[in-house]
């Protein structure tokens, strides 16, 4: 078991889908461009950006604003379409090996079940389905905040596709925890913990909020403990596979996932810092558990030792 | 995405070899840069992920364009302001210290064949972006204007900079209300009469370029802007960066660090 | 109006009670230990640990841990009980002119009605009812996390007491405005917004909690987004006074508060970092609205401009 | 709260003269500090806002035992061992540069009057904590026996410090065994068979606490230990660093910051 000279397996399996390491981006901070600055085939996986079914425009500008430690974003999901989806971009993406993953999103559990059966196309390996992103609709509120709404419409995605598919939680729920059951028991292959978290920045000398949307998801380092958070409590209370993100930028984020229970991460905002972080922690991980000697890294998942009379 | 899109960029550690105030408000940041960097086109630009000044904690980089680079002697240079944290942090930078740089950026200027006299109205630190075409005007033996607008006359960057390339530098500032648009439009007309302007460049002032574009129609003398938004990736990838341009009948969204920073002149929305 | 000879008025009022100023402590930063160095009379009011009725020990440590932009803390509620508020600290605290705000909390609606009879003594100014705090109960659960249970306690408390009653919210829920109108409705005199947000941080070398309890909640800077919106929101759904709370450190994160709607705003962890900072923000602000020409502290409040066109 | 536990200390800025390596793992630090802050006890302990190393932002406050403290000089110093965010930013301090400190906090050691043999026994960064202590007992002119334990013998700091306060110095270490619970019992066993020991000091070691709570129970020798625990304010107010202590029959919690760090020895739990 314990052989230094062997290299460490990375590769982790998610609901069915095995990904060759568990180091893949987060939706909305990933796209073609990126293969400029290095290989998209050392990741584990590849996730795009949420598309809708209709061209859409996303929101006002500014659409981001710096805090420290992180940054608010309201993109809001501009799409092109489904149509440019399977013309253009699934094409593109065939050069690689790495498993695409689509993250899909719609105002109307109707029109989220229809687009998951259009997306389900040869070349893509996973939907995911994202139940949280704050910006779509009024006041932030979205599908993943209460468990029944997430049942609902995970049960409907189910039906309408045979694909792995993955459900994205959001911190903005007192009920994190049921809502991850509520998509288990729709049957979701995999839980996504988290989306961002809802916050606010004012320009103080101009009196307006320093993004046009007035609110937006923050992320970023300062939501990484909310994230481990929420990724410790789904892990704990529900059987099928959790990917972590929220906040990683550093192979100790990595890890602290993994050892709270997270199967394979997402890396977000910590892109935008330094476009090369990613390919930067598949080796780091890679001479951590080779140099550890771990023989898998899921030796690793779900490690975190639980103080006995600890209340939570 | 059309190949043409894709450009080679690099994140690189670069050393600061100067950091000097040009003058009250702006100061000049020379970089040894590896050569994986310094293939350069005027107006692109960098993301620089700037130092945390005291008690502040800039996160995202911050975007600027190249003012100058020299792929011979590994140079980089950057023209900024000090507006907030992320400037702040870069004026703490001395001598020696390291800088991690993201670039180059985006799609810089074009210079058609036939446009042998050139136009460029810039002001404050669009001046920095309008910097390195000038030289490339010189290298392409264009003749080339370059009218500086500035609060004070003693404000206006660089005029020597675009005189040693050769151009003709014409200074107006608010002072003496030779900046005022009538000033400005009145002058242009006359250069236009004169000897012909065959092309415009500017950057860092709406109300130039609109004027521009209104004289550009008239005359039917194209002409790129370099433009600005807020950005977080500098890549593509996030869509924060986003403008509205319009592409004969249609208004669409472009992305300023991908698409642009440079664009058409007439398809801008202001 | 803007006579800058004149010294500006920060005077602030919450739900009738007349606050010098809108600079004070968050429950459980703050003691009388404080008075060690500087004179608290310069707050605008003092607020003291939550305290439940009976003694209790609170939780094992560690019982925080730092993070970057913040800290965790799972300290609990250890409380010397009643009889040691009423017999020791209460007259403690009479030395001092600036209004004396005492923080309850019960893990029952009776308990929690009975201890607000319980201090509504002279001497004490009014009541914050911490319905929030994420650790008392399993799982991080509160009262606050939901508009029933919100409404619920906050009636029994209202009846209890003819004190002016602040209800505390927390951001660990879905529902933060349809917490803060239950509470409304319910009686409350003022909301605080907020308190921490639940999360957690592990030693990956010992693959251990960094803190006793597992999860705890996450304070200071890092939350300030979070903090903000949340006033924001409950400022333009609410008609009684909101009293900002989370991340604040300088005089910015005050001004971003007040404009957003905050009347008074608490300072908790930031007093960690620099326990002269309450004091320092008072003077700061009288400096500031001194310079702005602002007559009363109260013109500012709320006067963010909502941009045109904006989704939430 | 009993006016006793009640301590003049105040936020002040100090500057930096020194900060240099003492062996390979831990630093001394000394400052200029202001008159406010220099009216200490040996067995304080100070929360110094530790500068941010790159790339890390240490948040909170770190407490340090006051090492040394000269009020007529305003010199401050501490010894520490570099162990993550926020030493390794106190390593960076160069002098000339300004650190914010809280002091001085705390109970300090007390010293009764019968109490003329000392015998004070300390394992590693413990003999920053009780350097103070052996000055006091010179300018006391009680006699001051000093056990430092150390992995290797060239890792004993503070040797030739203690001995310049007057004390016997014994050194003991892992490499030779010497530092084993059996020898050090033994040792000790003699010296109080010997001359007489009144008081134990300690701090750095739960093995070496539990040792002299044994042989103080046993010999009726009383004794202080300087404690540590996970700490946010520091003053009082957070109570987060707490420790159960035997009160008679009763365990009770005590806050380290405030009615600490140092303890009646026989009271701690460990
Ligand atoms: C393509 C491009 C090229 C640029 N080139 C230069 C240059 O050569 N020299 C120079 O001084 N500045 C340039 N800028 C502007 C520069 O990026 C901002 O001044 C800088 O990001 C401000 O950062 P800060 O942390 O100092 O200030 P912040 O506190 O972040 O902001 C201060 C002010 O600057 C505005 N600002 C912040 N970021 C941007 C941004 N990305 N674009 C426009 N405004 C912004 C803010 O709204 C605010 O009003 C360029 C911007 C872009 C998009
Ligand atoms: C009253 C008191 C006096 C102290 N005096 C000294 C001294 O003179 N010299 C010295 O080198 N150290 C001393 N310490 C310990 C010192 O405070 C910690 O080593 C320091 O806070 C670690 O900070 P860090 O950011 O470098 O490491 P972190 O990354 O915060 O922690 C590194 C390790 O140190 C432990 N640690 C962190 N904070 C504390 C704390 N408050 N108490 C105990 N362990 C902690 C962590 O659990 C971890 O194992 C003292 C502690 C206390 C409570
Ligand atoms: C600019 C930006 C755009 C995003 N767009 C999406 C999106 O379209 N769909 C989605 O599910 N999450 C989106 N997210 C959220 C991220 O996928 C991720 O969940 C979040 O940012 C937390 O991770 P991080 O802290 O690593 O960034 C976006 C985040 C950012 C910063
Ligand atoms: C150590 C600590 C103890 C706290 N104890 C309480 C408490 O007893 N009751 C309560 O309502 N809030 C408590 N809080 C929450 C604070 O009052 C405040 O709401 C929160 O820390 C956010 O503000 P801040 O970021 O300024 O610290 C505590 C916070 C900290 C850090
Ligand atoms: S800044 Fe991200 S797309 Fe332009
Ligand atoms: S550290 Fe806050 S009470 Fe001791």
């Amino acid at each position: 078991m314990k052989d230094i000279r062997s290299k460490a397996d990375l590769g982790v399996t998610i609901g069915g889908l095995r990904l060759a390491n568990p180091i893949m981006p987060a939706s909305g901070t990933f796209s073609e461009d990126l293969s400029d600055v290095f290989d998209l085939d050392v990741l584990g996986a590849h996730v795009l950006k949420t598309i809708m079914h209709e061209k859409r425009g996303g929101n006002p500008v500014p659409r981001v604003c710096d805090l420290p430690g992180g940054m608010l974003n309201a993109i809001g999901i501009p799409s092109k379409g489904i149509d440019d989806f399977r013309d253009r971009m699934l094409p593109w993406w065939e050069r690689y090996a790495a498993p695409l993953v689509v993250s899909i999103s719609a105002h109307s559990v109707d029109a989220f079940a229809r687009l998951a059966a259009e997306v389900s196309l040869p070349g893509v390996a996973a939907i995911e389905a994202n139940i949280s992103c704050p910006n779509i609709e009024a006041n932030g509120n979205a599908f993943a905040m209460r468990p029944d709404t997430t049942e609902t419409v995970m049960r409907r995605l189910r039906a309408a596709t045979d694909l792995p598919l993955w459900a994205k939680l959001t911190p903005n729920t007192g009920e994190p925890v049921e809502v991850a059951l509520a998509a288990e028991s729709a049957g979701a292959d995999a839980l996504v913990v988290a989306n961002t978290a809802l916050g606010m920045s004012i320009d103080i000398a101009a009196r307006r909020p320093r993004l046009g949307n007035v609110m937006g998801g923050m992320s970023g380092p300062a939501i990484k403990p909310i994230a481990l958070r929420m990724t410790y409590q789904c892990a704990g209370a529900c059987r099928i596979p959790v990917i972590g993100c929220g906040g990683i930028a550093t192979l100790q984020d990595v890890l602290e996932f993994m050892i709270a229970g997270a199967r394979a991460v997402q890396v977000g905002t910590a892109t935008f810092r330094s476009p090369t972080v990613m390919a930067r922690l598949v080796a780091e991980l890679q001479d951590w558990a080779d140099a550890e000697g771990v023989a898998s890294i899921e030796e690793v998942i779900g490690t975190v030792i639980r103080p006995e009379g600890a209340g939570a | 995405m059309p190949a043409g899109l894709r450009a080679r960029c690099a994140e690189a550690r670069a050393i600061v070899r100067a950091n000097t105030p040009v003058n009250g408000e702006y100061r000049l940041l020379t970089l040894d840069a590896p050569a994986e960097v310094l293939d350069c086109h005027p107006g692109q630009f960098f993301q620089l992920l700037c130092p945390e000044p005291e008690g502040e904690h800039p996160y995202l980089r911050r975007p600027m364009s190249i003012y100058g680079y020299d792929a011979e002697a590994g140079r980089l240079q950057f023209l900024y302001k000090v507006a907030g944290a992320g400037t702040r942090g870069l004026a703490t930078l001395v001598p020696g210290d390291a800088l991690n740089v993201l670039g180059p950026l985006g799609q810089g200027f074009t210079m058609e064949e036939g446009w042998r006299n050139l136009m460029l109205v810039a002001r404050g630190v669009g001046l920095a972006t309008l910097a390195p075409l000038a030289r490339m005007a010189q290298q392409e033996g264009r003749r080339l204007t370059a009218v500086c607008s500035a609060r004070r006359a003693d404000l206006a960057m660089s005029v020597d900079l675009f005189r040693s390339f050769g151009a003709e530098v014409i200074v107006v500032h608010d002072e003496d209300g030779s900046s005022s648009p009538e000033a400005l439009e009145a002058l242009i007309r006359a250069r236009i009469a004169a000897g012909g302007v065959d092309a415009f460049y500017t950057c860092g002032s709406s109300r130039l370029l609109r004027l521009l574009q209104t004289l550009g129609a008239e005359y039917g003398i194209p002409g790129e802007v370099a433009m600005e938004q807020q950005m977080a990736c500098g890549i593509g990838m996030c869509q924060a960066c986003v403008r509205p341009f319009r592409e004969g009948d249609r208004r669409v969204q472009r992305r300023v660090c991908r698409e642009g920073p440079v664009f058409p002149m007439a398809e801008a929305i202001l």
